[in-house]
């Protein structure tokens, strides 16, 4: 038996040594990068106007880690996100009119209106959303790795939990039946600071969330979900090791949330120094900084992706927003399927 | 007396029964600093102390186990669950352990659930349950679900002084929507106990909760458009029930419709029913009639939502069927 | 045609399906080399292998989600539960995820979940479970309670083909104890299709599972010494439900008894009593009476689970007091 | 905060120095362990005679885990024990007359035959037996040494778990919780090689269940538990650190299951090199060994204590057999406690 290391900082040697990011991927990255950014702030916006059905949940902070791991997928892969990912959806594939649809709830939305915000799943993009029972879609997508496995599709499951989630019994049980199964698994735990009001020293006794992985005999790595290249390197080197069969992964991700924990939420209980300090490594200024500097990105290329994110972004509210809510004898139809 | 909102009356409910008795605590998530997700909580941490007031990892497993762990040795928590529809991730530790306890044990578990429950705010499929039917059919739960501040107050009281572990269903769309007068002084709701809420003589409505309020509401229409009165049964326990006050109610209208929000089918509605044909059979003048959500998860859209869920309307118009018969 | 028992029909339908559809697999606690607690996967292990019979931790949480995901991504997991009393232990799964997934995602979730179940083996409190009320009261989920090895095959065998969270309640103290005839060829029985098990005239039973063998008992007592002819519907599905089968019998007898092993408060009895209430109400004769296990968790003694439980002869004081109704 | 180290296999240092067993200790452990091997003794051979209401559970092999364990609490401690922990319900006071009664479903048993063999509770004696599920009673262990703090009793709650009940998410939340409150709990990962059928190389795929206890912050040990004398010093040192505020500790205390799962399982899954394996490290032989050895136990003593114990034994046997079941009508009161 391979005994796990605590925590592994360093990136893990690749197999194929082929971790590099090429400019493109650079671009494309950055473009999600704003994207998401501005989607969340549209969403905030629509909800301000009380245009979104239900709560407005935001990943402001978070769009290095949700981005950098979805990157790390290929088609084939399975992703089951959480309510900070909205990042991974548009990596995944996802377009934003299906998106702004599920948070307005309407008829022609992917849920089809009986459920909001990513809570809904596109098998077409492999894309299977999260219920709001924290923890509870880590068991399945423990299960639609270990059909991977059965049925040797060679396809991995990447999930996420966040610090205060990652208490919950279903997070438990899942690592164990993967660890033991060596099923293709990652899970990320994104340590942003605070379960709703709760700040993480109260979520966790033990220094960092990857010294759970050790409990489980899998690798796990505690790393700076704030940079990009770093979430996106760690997480392929995952996805390598699952798709060979050598099972899960457990990444712990360090972020802030940078809003509250919903729309409606102040958050006052988050000391300010906290958001000052947390501000300075903003994800998407990291990116852009970062490509400035390495003269992938120019101020032309910068207007451009703007333009063309403002504009997906007006074309995706005005639709949503066009679009009606469904019929209401809808409610009655598809409890079964045929 | 005073004049408070529903949450208010839960609130000063609890705040009394803490001053009272120093074996009360609360535990459940962000309800230290926070207050809780509702605000329920507000203010209680500062007043009562650490001790009194403890935040807890998110984790309902533990917090319903350890509530029951902790009434078991004479404590009296009182566990929050943030809304109703988590209590599914603890179901194990309510209905195998706090259920059984006295029956096996021989030892009071005086525990309370609060559990904000109930649709009609959009909250969608997983944040909109009542999830009383399940805890209904588990012998060992005593559930109260008030409809009014006096019965809120009323009740959380009652529910504290138990011996028993007692669900307290809150629903979130009454909290801030209700107002009413409750007494300063200190006062109990006893549990088992319904309260007829309007006195009437043609159709009794057997209800509880948010509905209880559309009852009304629809008892003035079929007043003042058909000239039927009718009669509404506030259940306010739901286990155990007040099945002599229902009886009685049937036996003066002979004609019954029983309401509640939750899923039609299997629901304590149906349990209802069966004892009122039970054991009034002969006092029947038309067939003991159901309102309730239709058999599907609550869903998000607003559309949806309002075909889903019962309401005044759809109440009006059940009465009107049943007053034909 | 063999004469085989309750249990081996279960193993055989499995085997079937396993055989005709590779997207069929099983997955639980000791069902590899071990052949399950009951041994109803025998041998299943060395024919199919370990990519069809996969022996999990023990985790019903992990056991239950890894088989929703699976189905939802085109697998059709048959989960086994040990007991079905641990199935309160990943209930979170089933009620939130596996019942939603076709209402709020439009997929399929094509799963079978085997829960030995029921009292009568001195189990005591935690395995002696009947779980169906549970999830007969959350929408999304199939039912079945066979009570012959006919049944009992073609029902797992109807529920692996389909395309929904199917809950499969075999009795334990029928594994062993019920043989009969059982076709070679394949069939299945359509989920819900009750089946009359007696033809009567003065009552009908509405039952399924273990107690259509005592209400089978108990017709015989009534025949022979009051000359009052049962009628005994095997409900066999319990979501859907066989209505029309069920209002047909109560059209002809006007007289009703509802019997199943589960406590009576909050049963399904409940919601069939309303059912019948409010669909035969001109047709019946008498109050709809039920008969079930008492409204306490179930004890250990033997005296105490007689106590307990319905049995034949409760059945024949009841059948006598609604005959001379 | 503390770092934990993975595991450790040496005692920790006591603040007290206070581990030292004494002789007359030393011979109430022997009897304790005697005891409870004859005791279950008695209980398989009531279970062939068709006197025991349901099945049959024993803890041939894990004697030192339960007695060393529960001998290091005090009487204000709370126990919550296992089904193969029959041991510890003796050291904490329990009479062979209630336990036997408990096992024949009798109506004077601690749980008036509304259930059966370790399931009942004794506040007196502050025992709180399991219930089937596996996991599930540590949430409440977890509750009552809450209790314990917030009344500032002093008092620690010790549990116990099955390597394959581990796995239960019950266990990680428990875990979760007493670690963020430090709460005075000790839980005992009791690793016998076999969860009913299935090996333990199934139900993990770390290398030992102590490397759990990193990802709570909390001290983690593995000892052999055949070795009395060392579960008895660790758990007297994870006591002591409990009392002291500082928090739970996790023991994985490694045995053999000897019997079948119950009584009714042959256990033909078993390899039988594995039982001649373990079979040398019978903790009632070592013990015994161990105390002639220091001339502690003489020939003599060991027949009184003989004596006593089948004297005991019968008796309990005895009162038990001739004690009624309960009244039937019976089953209906206690629902509910006024
Ligand atoms: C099982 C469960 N319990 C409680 C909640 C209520 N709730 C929703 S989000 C949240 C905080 C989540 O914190 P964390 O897991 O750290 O994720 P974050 O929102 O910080 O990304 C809580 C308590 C829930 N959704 N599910
Ligand atoms: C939650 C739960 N699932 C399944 C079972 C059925 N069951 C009873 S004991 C057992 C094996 C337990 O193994 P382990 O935890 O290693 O304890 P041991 O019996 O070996 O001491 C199983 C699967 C149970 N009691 N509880
Ligand atoms: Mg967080
Ligand atoms: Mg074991």
């Amino acid at each position: 038996m391979k005994k796990a290391k605590p925590t592994e900082k360093k990136i893990p040697k690749s197999k194929n040594k082929d971790f590099k990011i090429t400019e493109e991927q650079y671009l494309q990255l950055y473009y999600y990068m704003r994207l998401t950014r501005e989607f969340e702030e549209s969403i905030l916006k629509l909800y301000r106007q009380g245009k979104i059905v239900g709560g407005a949940y935001t990943g402001n902070g978070n769009e290095a880690t949700a981005i950098g791991s979805a990157f790390a997928l290929e088609k084939q892969d399975y992703l089951f996100p959480m309510h900070r990912d909205m990042g991974a959806h548009l990596v995944k594939g996802q377009s934003l009119r299906n998106l702004m649809l599920q948070h307005l709830g309407r008829g022609n939305s992917l849920s089809k209106g009986r459920d909001g915000t990513g809570h809904y799943a596109d098998p077409a993009l492999r894309i299977y959303g999260n219920i709001s029972h924290l923890g509870a879609m880590i068991p399945m997508a423990a299960g639609v790795a270990l059909a991977s496995k059965l049925r040797k599709e060679n396809a991995v499951a990447l999930t996420y939990i966040g610090d205060g989630g990652s208490n919950v019994g279903d997070v438990h049980e899942s690592l164990a039946m993967a660890s033991v199964m060596k099923l293709p698994m990652i899970l990320i735990i994104e340590n942003n600071q605070f379960a709703y009001s709760t700040p993480v020293s109260k979520q966790k006794a033990m220094e960092k969330y990857s010294d759970r992985a050790m409990g489980y005999g899998i690798p796990g790595f505690t790393i700076d979900g704030t940079d990009l290249e770093l979430v996106y390197k760690i997480c392929k080197a995952a996805v390598e090791r699952a798709r060979a069969g050598e099972g899960p992964t457990l990444i712990e991700s360090v972020t802030m949330r940078m809003h509250g924990h919903s729309a409606h939420d102040g958050a006052e209980y988050v000391p300010k120094t906290l958001l000052v300090e947390w501000k300075k490594k903003d994800p998407v200024m990291r990116i852009e900084k970062l490509l400035m500097d390495k003269k992938i990105l120019t101020t032309k290329i910068k207007e451009e992706c703007e333009k063309r994110v403002f504009a997906e972004l007006e074309d995706a509210t005005q639709f949503a927003v066009d679009s009606p809510y469904p019929p209401a004898e809808d409610a009655a139809v598809g409890v079964y399927a045929d | 007396m005073a004049n408070i909102t529903y949450i208010e009356a839960i609130s000063k409910g609890l705040w009394e029964e803490m001053e009272r008795d120093s074996s009360v605590f609360l535990l459940g998530e962000d309800i230290g600093p926070f207050g809780g997700a509702f605000k329920v909580t507000k203010g209680f941490l500062q007043h009562f102390g650490e001790d009194r007031v403890v935040d807890t990892v998110l984790a309902e497993t533990a917090i319903l186990g350890a509530a029951t762990g902790a009434a078991v040795v004479g404590m009296r928590p009182v566990a929050e669950m943030q809304f109703a529809d988590f209590v599914t991730t603890g179901f194990s530790q309510l209905v195998n352990n706090s259920a059984s306890v006295h029956y096996r044990w021989h030892i009071p578990c005086p525990m309370v659930v609060r559990l904000p429950s109930g649709a009609g705010i959009h909250g969608g499929p997983f944040h909109s349950r009542n999830p009383e039917a399940w805890f209904f059919h588990q012998p060992g739960f005593k559930i109260v679900a008030p409809s009014t501040p006096y019965d809120a107050k009323g009740l959380i009281k009652a529910a504290i002084r138990d011996n028993n572990p007692v669900l307290y269903l809150e629903h979130k769309r009454l909290y801030r929507h209700i107002k009413g007068e409750v007494p300063e002084t200190d006062y109990i709701v006893e549990i088992g106990k319904g309260d007829v809420k309007r006195i009437g003589n043609d159709i009794s409505i057997i209800t509880y909760g948010s509905m209880v309020h559309m009852a009304l509401e629809a008892a003035d229409v079929l007043q003042n458009e058909n000239g039927v009165s009718i009669e509404v049964v506030d259940l306010r326990s739901l286990m155990p029930l007040d099945t002599e006050l229902i009886y009685e109610s049937v036996r003066k209208t002979g004609k019954v419709l029983i309401a509640h929000e939750d899923n039609i089918t299997g629901g304590i509605g149906g349990e209802i029913s069966a004892l009122i044909s039970d054991h009034c059979f002969q006092y029947l003048d038309a067939p003991v009639k159901r309102i309730g959500a239709i058999d599907t998860p609550t869903p998000y859209s607003p559309t949806l939502e309002e075909f889903f869920l019962p309401n005044t309307k759809k109440m009006v118009v059940a009465l009107q069927e049943l007053a034909a018969f």
